[in-house]
C-alpha cells in the first residue's frame, strides 16, 4: 500500500544520515515556530478570490479570455485534487472525463442544436460522472484493493485508449476533432468569450470549491483521509472503503465533466488531446505544483503553470518547453508538497478534524 | 510455410525490440520502485549519440558501443542530483521524471532541429533464405537482446549486487543498518537501467530513424508491459514486454490495425485487473 | 449459544499448513486467551476470524450467523474489531483523527457528509484518549508515537467501535510490567458489553484477565479450557519446556 | 523601423501562427522564416499602401489548446489584420473559429491538405487532392503498374485523399488491392509489408506519416519490394523527408508537389527565392513544399496583391480582392485564386528520388485546378 | 582507557521535537548494558542515534576512540555496530534465506548461517518464505540472527524478545549472555529480569534524560526504578 501524504513526508525527512541534516532540522524548527500563528489557509483563499474578482477590471480583453480558460482548468484541477489529494486515488486519466464531457456537449451542439446552459452543463457533468463510475467501478472495485500504481496506470491507459479511439472515430471528427461549436446560450443570450463568461465560470468555480471544501472538512473527508492513509486498515473498522473510493472518484469525474463542457464552449472546439494523456498529465502537474490536498493549491498551481507558460511562450519562444520543464523539476525537487507549502504548515495542510483546544499541553498526564 | 516463417520472425523481432526497451525500465521499476517517465528520453539519448557518431564520420558501431556508457554515466549523475529525493514518493517521482524527460526531449529536439534523421545499420541488408528475406539488423537485435537478457539475469542472480539492490529498495534504513551503502546501490542501479535504455536506443535507431519523440513512443507500452509482467522481479517485466511486443506486432495480421492498437491496451488492463501480481509474481530474480 | 464459533479452520500457505483444523469458541462476555509457541498459528487464526485471511477450509460463525464468506467490512459491521500484531495506525493523521475515524466507521454516508455525529463523538474521543494517557498528544501525528504508544492507540481504536467481540493480537508487546497492568485494568470494564480474544506470550498477564484459554501448537488446538485446567495440562507444560 | 519613422500611417500587422515547437517544429520554423523573408522584401520595396508591414509570430506548439490561446493574443492583443498559419488540419480547425468567426479576421492556410475547407474568409494556398492526384496517378500507372496499395495513417487527410485517389486510380484502369489505416505512431508494419508483397502490389501510394513512414519504407525495402520493381509514391514527400531513410531504401519514390528544389536549375525565379532564403536562414529549416513553406510564400504574395488592389486593409475589401488575386511569379510558377472558391490554381510537378535527390520527371502543362468548393 | 562507545551530552529528536536531552553514556569493550524506561522515554531514539539513522543535534558519539556522529549509518555498521531495530526489522519481501544473506554480505564463509539456523531451527523450515509473512516471533528471531551474522563488535538490540515465545526467550538470553563475554551488547528490554541478566550495567531513561544509572543489581534494587517504568 502506498500512502501519498505520509510518503511525501518521508521523502523530506528521508536520508537523515547526511551531514547537512542537523542544520536542516534546526532550520526547520526555526521556520515552524514563525509559522505557528493564525490559520493561513483562509487568508490565502480569500486573497485568491479577491484577485479573481478584480482580474477582468485590470486585464486587457484577451487576457480576460485567457483567464477564463485558466479558471476552467482550475475547476478541472480541483476535481483531480479531490480524488488524489484527499482520497489518494491516483487518477492519471482525469482528462478522460474532462474530454468526454467536452465531446458530449460538442455533439449536443452540433447534432441536436442544444446549447442551453441549463441543459449542456448538467449533461456534461452527467457524462463525466457516468464515465468515472464505469472506469472507477472497473479499476477500484473488486476483491483485491487495487494498488496506487495499478490505478494510475489503469487510468492512464484508459485515457490513452480514449485518445486513440477519438482519433480513429470518424463520427467524432477523428484527428481533427469537432470545430466551431456554437456558443452556449441562455434564452436569447449567447455566452461569448469575455467578462460575462469569466464571471460565469468564476461563479461556478467558487460554488464548486465551497462544496468541495465542505465535503473534505466533513466527517466524510476524514473517512477519505483514512482511505488515503491505509485502505485495508479502515476496512477493518467497518468502512466500505471501495464504495467511498468509487463515490469520490465519481464526484471527481462529474466536476471534471462540468469543467470539460465549459471548456468546449469557451474554446469553441474539442479535439482528441482533450481526452488524452497530455491533458491528463497537465492536470496532475497543476496540482502537484500548487500543492495537493489543499484545494486552493490546485487553483494556484493552475494559475501559475498556465500563466508562466503563457509568459514563457511569449518571451522565450524557442526554449520555453525546456524552461517550463526545469521549473517543474525545481519545484518538485525542492517543494515536493507544492508551492502552497511555502505558506502552509504541515498540520494545516494535512488537516485535523478535531477542534484544537487552547490548553492543549496540560490535559491529562 | 515460408510466409509463416517470415511472419514469426517479424513478430519476434518486434517483441525483441520492446523487450530491449523495457529491460531498463523494468529494472528501475522493479528494483527501485520508480516508474521512470524519462526512460524514453534515455532511449532517445542512446539513439542521438549513435547518430552523432555517424554524423561526425565515426564508425556507427563505435557510437553504439559508447551510447550505453554515456547514458549510464548521465543516469548516475541524475540519480545523485535528482532521482534520489524521490524514492519514498512514487507519484512525485513520476512527475519529477516526467519533467526531466521533457527537458531532455526538448533539448534533443533543438539539437536535431525537429527532423527525422536516418542512421544506417552497421550490418545492413537482408539475409536471404530461398525466396524469403529477413532483415539482417533485426536479426542482430534479437541476438543482442538475448545476450543482454542473459547477462542481466546472471548479474542479478549470481552476484550479491542483486541482493543489495533488492534489500535497499525494500527497506533502505534497514539496509544501511546492515552495512549496505544505499546511495551507491541506488546510483548504480539507476545508471544500469539508464545504460540499458541507451543501448536500446542505439540499436533501434537504424530501424526507426532518429526523432525527438522516439522514446516517448514506447513509454506507455513499456509501463503496461512492466505491469503485465509484474513488478518486483527481473523476469516479470521482460516476460511482459515479450507478450506486449509480440501481441502488438501480431494483432495487425488478423484485424484492422487501429482496432488492434487499442485492443492491446484493453486486454492488458483487464489482465492486470484480474491478476494484479502480473504474469510472474515478484519473487526471486 | 456462543458468540463466536470457529470450527475446523484450515489455512494452507503453499507447502505450509499454518492452521490444521483449529477451533475456537468464545461465549458472551468471555475473555479468552490464545497462546502457543511462535508460528503456531495464533495470528493466522485471528486473521481468519476477522477476515484478513480467507481460510482454506472451515467455518466461522458469529452471533448465530455464518460469516465465513463475509468481507472484513461486513464482519466489522457485525460487531468485530481487530488489533493487528504489527501496529498499523494511520500515520499522518492526528491521534484524535485516528480515534474519530474508528468511532464514526459505522455512521451513514449521509451523517458523514453533513458531519452530524461530530459533536456527539468529540467527547468520546477525548475520553478514550484520556483513558489511554494519550490526551496530551491528541493533535500530534500518529507517526510521532513510540512503539508502545502506538500499541495503546491501536487498542483504543479497536475499542472505539464498541464491538461485541474484540480481537487483540499481542497488545502489550513492548510494554513494561507496569504498563501491562494498566492495560489489563483498561480492558476489565469492557467485559460488561464485549467478549475478548487476546493473544499473549505473557502468561501472568493472561492469567490475570482471562476466563478461558486455548493453546495452539503447530496449527492444532492442543488444549482448551479454564485457566486452571490449562495450567494443569501435561502436554501444555511440555511445550513450555520445548525450544522453538 | 528606422525608414518608417515618419510614415504617415501605422503599420499593417501580419500575424503568423505556426508550430515553432513540438514534433513538426521544423516545418513551422521554416514557415516563420519564409514570412520574415517576404515581409522584409515587401518592406524593402516600400511597404504596402505606403505603410510598413509588421510581423507578429506566435507559436502553436502542436498543441491546440496552447494554439488557441496564442492566436487570441494575435487577434485581441496585437489586433493583426490577417493571420496566416496552422500546418495540420486539426490545428486549422482549432484556430479558424477564433480567427474567422470570433475574431473577424482574415485567415490564410498554407499547407497541402485534404480539401473541403469552404469557410468564408479562410483562403487555402497549398495543393488539394485534385492537384496532387489528377496528373500524378496516371503517371504512376504508366510508370509503376496497375495494382495499388493505400497504406495510410488514420486521420482525416489520408481518408479524404484516398477517396479521391481511388476514384482517379479506378478511372484510369488501375485497381486498389487494399486500403488500410494505422495509428499515427505505429512503427511496426510487418503485417502490411507482408500483404503488399504477397499481393504483388505495383504501387504503394503511401500516406503513412513520420514516425511510421521511416520504418515502413525500410521494412518494405528489406522485404524486397523495390528489388522486385515496386514503386513507392508519396505526395507529401519533399526535401525534408528524404532524410528519414537511407537513399537506397526509397530509390525511385515518386512525389507530386507544387515545388521541388531542383526547379531552381530551370526556373530563375525559384533560384532567386531559394537563394534569398538560404542566405537569410542558412540553418536546417528547408524551404520545402511539404512543410507549407511554398504555400506561405504564395499566400503572403497573393494577399499582398489583394491589398494592393483593394487599397484598403479591412477584411471585407481584402477578402473581395483576394477572391481573384493572382501572382505571376511564385515558387514553382504563377498562382491564381479561383474566384468564389478560396483555393488557388498552381503548377504541379512530379519528381522521383534518385540517390537521395529528386529529379523532375513530369510537370503540369498549365495551372492545375484545385476542384474545391 | 576510554570507553568503547562514548556518548557525551547528546541531544536528538525528530523534525522539530527534541526527544533526547543531554544524554551521556559509556559502554565498555565487552559486557552487556541495559537501557530501560517507559513507553516513549526515548530508548529507540537513542538506538537510532547511535547507528546514525537519526542525526545527533548536539553532543558527541565516539566509537572505538573515533567520533562517528557525522558518519553514515552503513559506515558505522561496517565499523562494527550491529543493530536489531524494534520495528521493521526484516526485509519483508525478501526470503528468509536472502535476509540472512544480507546479514552475511561482508563475510566469506557460509558456516555462520548454519550456526544461526541451529540457534533458531524454526527459521530453517521457513527459508524460502518472504520474511514479511513470518509470524511475529519468527521475525524477531530472523532479525537477531541477521544482526549476529555481521560479527559486530557492538550489538544494539531494541526489544529483541517482544512477541517471542518463552522457550525461545530463554535461548536468546543464554546466547546474549555468551555474546556479552566477547563483545559489547546494548539491550533495550521490557523483561526486567532478562535485561538485567544480560547486562552488568543499566541506564534508565525518563523523558529523554538519564534518570538513573548503575550496576545491574544496584538499579534493580533502587526503589525509584518502578516509578520510572510506570506509565
Ligand atoms: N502469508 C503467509 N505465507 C506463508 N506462510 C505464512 C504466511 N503467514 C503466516 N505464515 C506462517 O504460518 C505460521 C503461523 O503464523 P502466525 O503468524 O499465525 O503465528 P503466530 O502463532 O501468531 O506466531 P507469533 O507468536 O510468533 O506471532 C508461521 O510459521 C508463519 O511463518
Ligand atoms: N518519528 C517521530 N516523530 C516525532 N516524534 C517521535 C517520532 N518517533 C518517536 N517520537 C517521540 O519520541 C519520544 C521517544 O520515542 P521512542 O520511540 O524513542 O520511545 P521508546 O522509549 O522507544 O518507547 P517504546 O518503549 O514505546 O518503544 C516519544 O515521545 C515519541 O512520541
Ligand atoms: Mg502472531
Ligand atoms: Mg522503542
Amino acid at each position: 500500500m502506498l500512502k501519498p501524504m505520509s510518503v511525501v513526508r518521508e521523502a523530506i525527512a528521508g536520508d537523515e544520515a547526511d551531514d547537512a541534516m542537523a542544520e536542516r532540522v534546526a532550520a526547520g524548527r526555526a521556520r515552524e515556530q514563525v509559522k505557528a500563528g493564525p490559520k493561513v489557509l483562509p487568508i490565502v483563499e480569500g486573497g485568491v478570490l479577491v484577485a479573481a474578482l478584480l482580474a477582468p477590471l485590470v486585464l486587457q480583453d484577451y487576457l480576460t479570455v485567457f483567464a477564463t480558460r485558466v479558471i476552467i482548468l482550475a475547476l478541472f484541477a480541483l476535481s483531480f485534487d479531490l480524488v488524489w489529494g484527499y482520497a489518494g486515488i491516483m487518477s492519471f486519466g482525469q482528462a478522460l472525463f474532462f474530454g468526454s464531457a467536452g465531446y458530449g456537449v460538442a455533439l449536443l451542439a452540433r447534432d441536436l442544436d442544444i446549447t442551453n446552459i441549463f441543459l449542456v452543463l448538467p449533461a456534461g457533468t452527467l457524462i463525466g460522472l457516468t464515465f468515472a463510475l464505469l472506469l472507477g467501478g472497473f479499476l477500484l472495485l473488486g476483491r483485491h484493493p487495487s494498488s496506487v500504481i495499478f490505478v494510475s496506470l489503469g487510468t492512464l491507459t484508459g485515457s490513452y485508449a480514449a485518445d486513440r479511439l477519438a482519433r480513429g472515430w470518424y463520427y467524432l471528427g477523428g484527428q481533427n476533432g469537432i470545430p466551431s461549436i456554437a456558443p452556449m446560450s441562455l434564452g436569447g443570450y449567447e455566452f461569448s468569450e469575455g467578462p460575462a463568461f469569466y464571471y460565469l465560470v468564476l461563479g461556478i468555480l467558487v460554488v464548486i470549491y465551497l462544496l468541495c471544501r465542505f465535503l473534505v472538512r466533513s466527517q466524510f473527508g476524514l473517512s477519505l483521509a483514512g482511505l488515503r492513509e491505509n485502505e485495508q486498515r479502515i476496512a477493518f473498522f467497518g468502512y466500505k472503503a471501495q464504495h467511498l473510493k468509487a463515490i469520490i472518484f465519481a464526484i471527481g469525474g462529474a466536476i471534471a465533466g462540468l469543467a470539460g463542457s465549459l471548456y468546449a464552449f469557451h474554446e469553441g472546439f474539442v479535439w482528441p488531446n482533450m481526452v488524452g494523456v497530455v491533458v491528463s498529465t497537465q492536470v496532475v502537474l497543476y496540482v502537484l505544483f500548487g500543492g495537493s490536498g489543499t484545494l486552493i493549491g490546485a487553483v494556484i498551481g493552475t494559475v501559475i503553470v498556465e500563466g508562466v507558460s503563457f509568459w514563457l511562450s511569449d518571451n522565450y519562444r524557442d526554449v520555453w518547453p525546456i524552461i517550463l520543464g526545469l521549473l517543474l523539476l525545481l519545484v518538485i525537487l525542492f517543494r515536493p508538497l507544492g508551492l502552497i507549502s511555502f505558506v502552509l504548515g504541515e498540520r494545516e495542510r494535512v488537516g485535523s478534524f478535531g477542534e484544537k483546544p487552547k490548553e492543549k499541553r496540560n490535559a491529562a498526564s | 510455410m515460408a510466409n509463416a516463417f517470415v511472419a514469426a520472425f517479424e513478430i519476434l523481432s518486434f517483441g525483441a525490440i520492446i523487450v530491449l526497451i523495457v529491460l531498463g525500465l523494468g529494472i528501475i521499476a522493479s528494483m527501485m520502485g520508480i516508474f521512470n517517465f524519462a526512460q524514453g528520453e534515455f532511449v532517445l539519448l542512446g539513439a542521438y549519440i549513435t547518430y552523432l557518431a555517424y554524423a561526425k564520420g565515426l564508425p556507427i558501431w563505435a557510437g553504439m558501443a559508447a551510447a550505453p556508457f554515456v547514458v549510464g554515466a548521465l543516469g548516475f549523475v541524475l540519480e545523485a542530483l535528482i532521482i534520489r529525493r524521490f524514492y519514498a514518493a512514487p507519484i512525485v517521482a513520476m512527475l519529477g521524471t516526467y519533467a526531466l524527460g521533457l527537458i531532455i526531449r526538448e533539448s534533443v529536439r533543438g539539437l536535431i532541429g525537429g527532423f527525422y534523421l536516418t542512421v544506417p545499420e552497421p550490418i545492413g541488408g537482408s539475409i536471404d533464405i530461398g525466396a524469403m528475406h529477413i532483415s539482417a539488423w533485426r536479426f542482430t537485435i534479437i541476438v543482442i537482446t538475448l545476450l543482454v537478457m542473459g547477462g542481466c539475469y546472471l548479474l542479478l542472480s549470481r552476484t550479491s549486487f542483486g541482493l543489495r539492490v533488492r534489500a535497499t529498495l525494500e527497506n533502505p534504513s534497514l539496509a544501511r543498518a546492515s552495512g549496505i551503502s544505499t546511495p551507491l546501490i541506488y546510483g548504480a542501479t539507476f545508471a544500469f537501467g539508464a545504460a540499458l535504455a541507451g543501448l536500446a536506443g542505439a540499436l533501434i535507431v537504424p530501424v526507426f530513424s532518429l526523432f525527438a519523440d522516439l522514446g516517448l513512443r514506447f513509454l506507455i507500452q513499456g509501463f503496461v508491459a512492466v505491469m503485465v509482467g509484474g513488478v518486483g522481479s527481473f523476469i516479470g517485466p521482460v516476460a511482459g514486454a515479450g507478450v506486449i511486443g509480440t501481441l502488438s506486432a501480431a494483432l495487425p495480421w488478423v484485424m484492422a490495425p487501429v482496432v488492434a492498437d487499442v485492443l492491446v491496451f484493453v486486454l492488458a488492463i483487464v489482465f492486470i485487473k484480474f491478476r494484479p501480481q502480473g504474469l510472474i509474481a515478484g519473487k526471486g530474480v | 449459544m456462543p458468540l463466536l464459533e470457529a470450527a475446523g479452520i484450515k489455512k494452507v500457505f503453499g507447502k505450509l499448513t499454518a492452521l490444521d483444523g483449529a477451533a475456537l469458541t468464545v461465549g458472551e462476555n468471555e475473555f479468552h486467551g490464545l497462546i502457543g509457541p511462535n508460528g503456531s498459528g495464533k495470528s493466522t487464526l485471528m486473521k481468519c476470524i476477522a477476515g484478513a485471511e480467507v481460510p482454506t477450509q472451515g467455518k466461522v460463525s458469529f452471533v448465530n450467523t455464518d460469516i465465513t464468506a463475509f468481507t472484513p467490512t461486513e464482519r466489522a459491521r457485525a460487531g468485530m474489531s481487530l488489533k493487528f500484531q504489527i501496529t498499523s495506525v494511520l500515520p499522518s493523521l492526528t491521534l484524535y483523527d485516528n480515534i474519530l475515524l474508528a468511532l464514526q466507521a459505522q455512521c451513514s454516508l449521509f451523517d458523514l457528509v453533513l458531519s452530524r455525529t461530530r459533536r456527539r463523538l468529540h467527547d468520546q474521543v477525548m475520553t478514550m484518549l484520556r483513558q489511554f494517557r494519550l490526551a496530551d498528544r491528541a493533535f500530534d501525528a500518529a507517526a510521532a508515537l513510540s512503539h508502545g504508544q502506538q500499541q495503546w492507540l491501536e487498542i483504543a481504536m479497536a475499542l472505539a467501535g464498541k464491538p461485541k467481540l474484540l480481537l487483540l493480537d499481542e497488545p502489550t508487546g513492548g510494554m513494561s510490567l507496569e504498563e501491562r497492568r494498566v492495560t489489563g485494568e483498561l480492558l476489565q470494564p469492557i467485559k460488561q458489553h464485549c467478549s475478548l480474544v487476546i493473544v499473549e506470550h505473557d502468561l501472568d498477564f493472561i492469567r490475570d484477565i482471562c476466563d478461558r484459554l486455548t493453546v495452539l501448537d503447530q496449527g492444532k488446538v492442543l488444549a482448551s479450557g479454564t485457566v486452571s485446567e490449562i495450567q494443569a495440562n501435561k502436554s501444555v507444560q511440555e511445550i513450555y519446556l520445548r525450544r522453538a | 523601423p528606422a525608414p518608417w519613422a515618419n510614415a504617415a500611417e501605422a503599420p499593417i500587422k501580419v500575424g503568423i501562427a505556426t508550430d515553432l515547437t513540438g514534433p513538426i517544429a521544423y516545418a513551422g520554423n521554416a514557415d516563420a522564416n519564409v514570412a520574415k523573408m517576404v515581409i522584409k522584401e515587401i518592406n524593402a520595396a516600400g511597404g504596402l499602401l505606403g505603410r510598413p508591414l509588421e510581423l507578429y509570430i506566435e507559436d502553436t506548439a502542436s498543441n491546440e489548446s496552447v494554439a488557441v490561446g496564442n492566436v487570441r493574443k494575435l487577434i485581441q492583443r496585437d489586433k493583426v489584420d490577417m493571420v496566416l498559419g496552422g500546418i495540420t488540419s486539426s490545428m486549422r480547425n482549432a484556430i479558424k473559429d477564433p480567427i474567422v468567426a470570433r475574431g473577424k479576421t482574415l485567415y490564410i492556410y498554407p499547407q497541402l491538405y485534404e480539401g473541403k475547407e469552404c469557410t468564408p474568409y479562410l483562403f487555402c494556398t497549398g495543393p488539394t487532392p485534385a492537384q496532387q492526384c489528377d496528373e500524378f496517378i496516371p503517371w504512376l500507372i504508366k510508370n509503376g503498374g496497375k495494382k495499388f496499395a493505400l497504406p495510410s495513417a488514420n486521420y482525416v487527410w489520408p481518408h479524404t485523399l484516398n477517396v479521391y485517389a481511388r476514384k482517379v486510380i479506378e478511372a484510369n484502369g488501375g485497381e486498389v488491392v487494399f486500403e488500410e489505416y494505422y495509428p499515427l505512431d505505429q512503427v511496426d508494419f510487418s503485417a502490411t509489408v507482408n500483404r503488399i508483397i504477397s499481393n504483388k502490389v505495383d504501387v504503394v501510394f503511401n500516406t503513412v506519416i513520420p514516425p511510421g513512414v521511416g520504418p515502413f519504407f525500410k521494412q518494405l525495402y528489406e522485404a524486397g519490394f523495390l528489388k522486385n520493381g515496386g514503386r513507392l509514391a508519396c505526395v507529401y514527400y519533399d526535401e525534408n523527408t528524404l532524410n528519414i531513410n537511407q537513399a537506397a531504401e526509397i530509390e525511385g519514390l515518386a512525389s507530386c508537389l507544387d515545388y521541388f528544389k531542383v526547379l531552381t536549375k530551370e526556373n530563375p525565379f525559384d533560384a532567386k527565392i531559394q537563394a534569398a532564403y538560404e542566405k537569410d536562414f542558412p540553418g536546417n529549416f528547408l524551404f520545402a513544399a511539404g512543410s507549407a513553406a511554398t504555400g506561405t510564400y504564395r499566400g503572403l504574395k497573393l494577399w499582398e496583391a489583394a491589398v494592393k488592389e483593394a487599397g484598403k486593409i479591412d477584411r471585407e475589401s481584402v477578402a473581395a480582392a483576394l477572391d481573384h488575386a493572382k501572382i505571376a511569379e511564385g515558387p514553382g510558377g504563377p498562382a491564381e485564386m479561383m474566384p468564389g472558391k478560396r483555393h488557388c490554381k498552381m503548377k504541379m510537378y512530379t519528381a522521383v528520388a534518385k540517390g537521395g535527390n529528386y529529379e523532375i520527371v513530369a510537370r503540369s502543362s498549365g495551372l492545375v485546378d484545385p476542384k474545391e468548393c | 582507557m576510554p570507553e568503547f562507545l562514548d556518548i557525551k551530552h547528546l541531544d536528538a529528536g525528530y523534525g522539530r521535537s527534541q526527544v533526547l536531552f543531554d544524554v551521556s553514556l559509556g559502554i565498555p569493550w565487552r559486557g552487556g548494558v541495559a537501557v530501560l524506561g517507559r513507553n516513549g522515554a526515548g530508548k529507540t531514539t537513542l538506538m537510532k542515534t547511535i547507528v546514525g539513522e537519526l542525526p545527533a543535534w548536539k553532543g558527541e558519539v565516539a566509537f572505538d576512540g573515533r567520533d562517528i556522529s557525522r558518519r553514515a549509518t552503513q559506515e558505522r555498521v561496517r565499523a562494527g555496530i550491529g543493530y536489531v531495530p524494534q520495528e521493521h526489522s526484516v526485509f519483508a519481501r525478501l526470503s528468509v534465506r536472502d535476509n540472512l544473506a544480507v546479514g552475511s554480505l561482508a563475510r566469506k564463509d557460509s558456516s555462520a548461517v548454519d550456526r544461526v539456523l541451529t540457534i533458531f531451527p524454526k527459521l530453517g523450515q521457513r527459508l524460502d518464505q518472504p520474511a514479511g509473512t513470518l509470524s511475529g516471533g519468527e521475525r524477531k528471531m530472523l532479525a537477531i540472527g541477521r544482526a549476529m551474522l555481521g560479527d559486530p563488535k557492538l550489538l544494539l538490540l531494541d526489544e529483541p524478545t517482544e512477541g517471542v515465545w518463552i522457550g525461545v526467550i530463554e535461548e536468546i538470553t543464554e546466547r546474549l549472555i555468551e555474546l556479552a563475554k566477547t563483545i559489547a551488547v546494548i539491550i533495550v528490554e521490557q523483561h526486567l529480569d532478562l535485561a538485567l541478566r544480560v547486562a552488568d550495567y543499566a541506564y534508565v531513561l525518563d523523558r529523554g534524560r538519564v534518570a538513573l544509572q548503575g550496576e545491574a543489581g544496584e538499579v534493580r534494587g533502587n526503589p525509584e526504578l518502578m516509578r520510572y517504568l510506570a506509565p
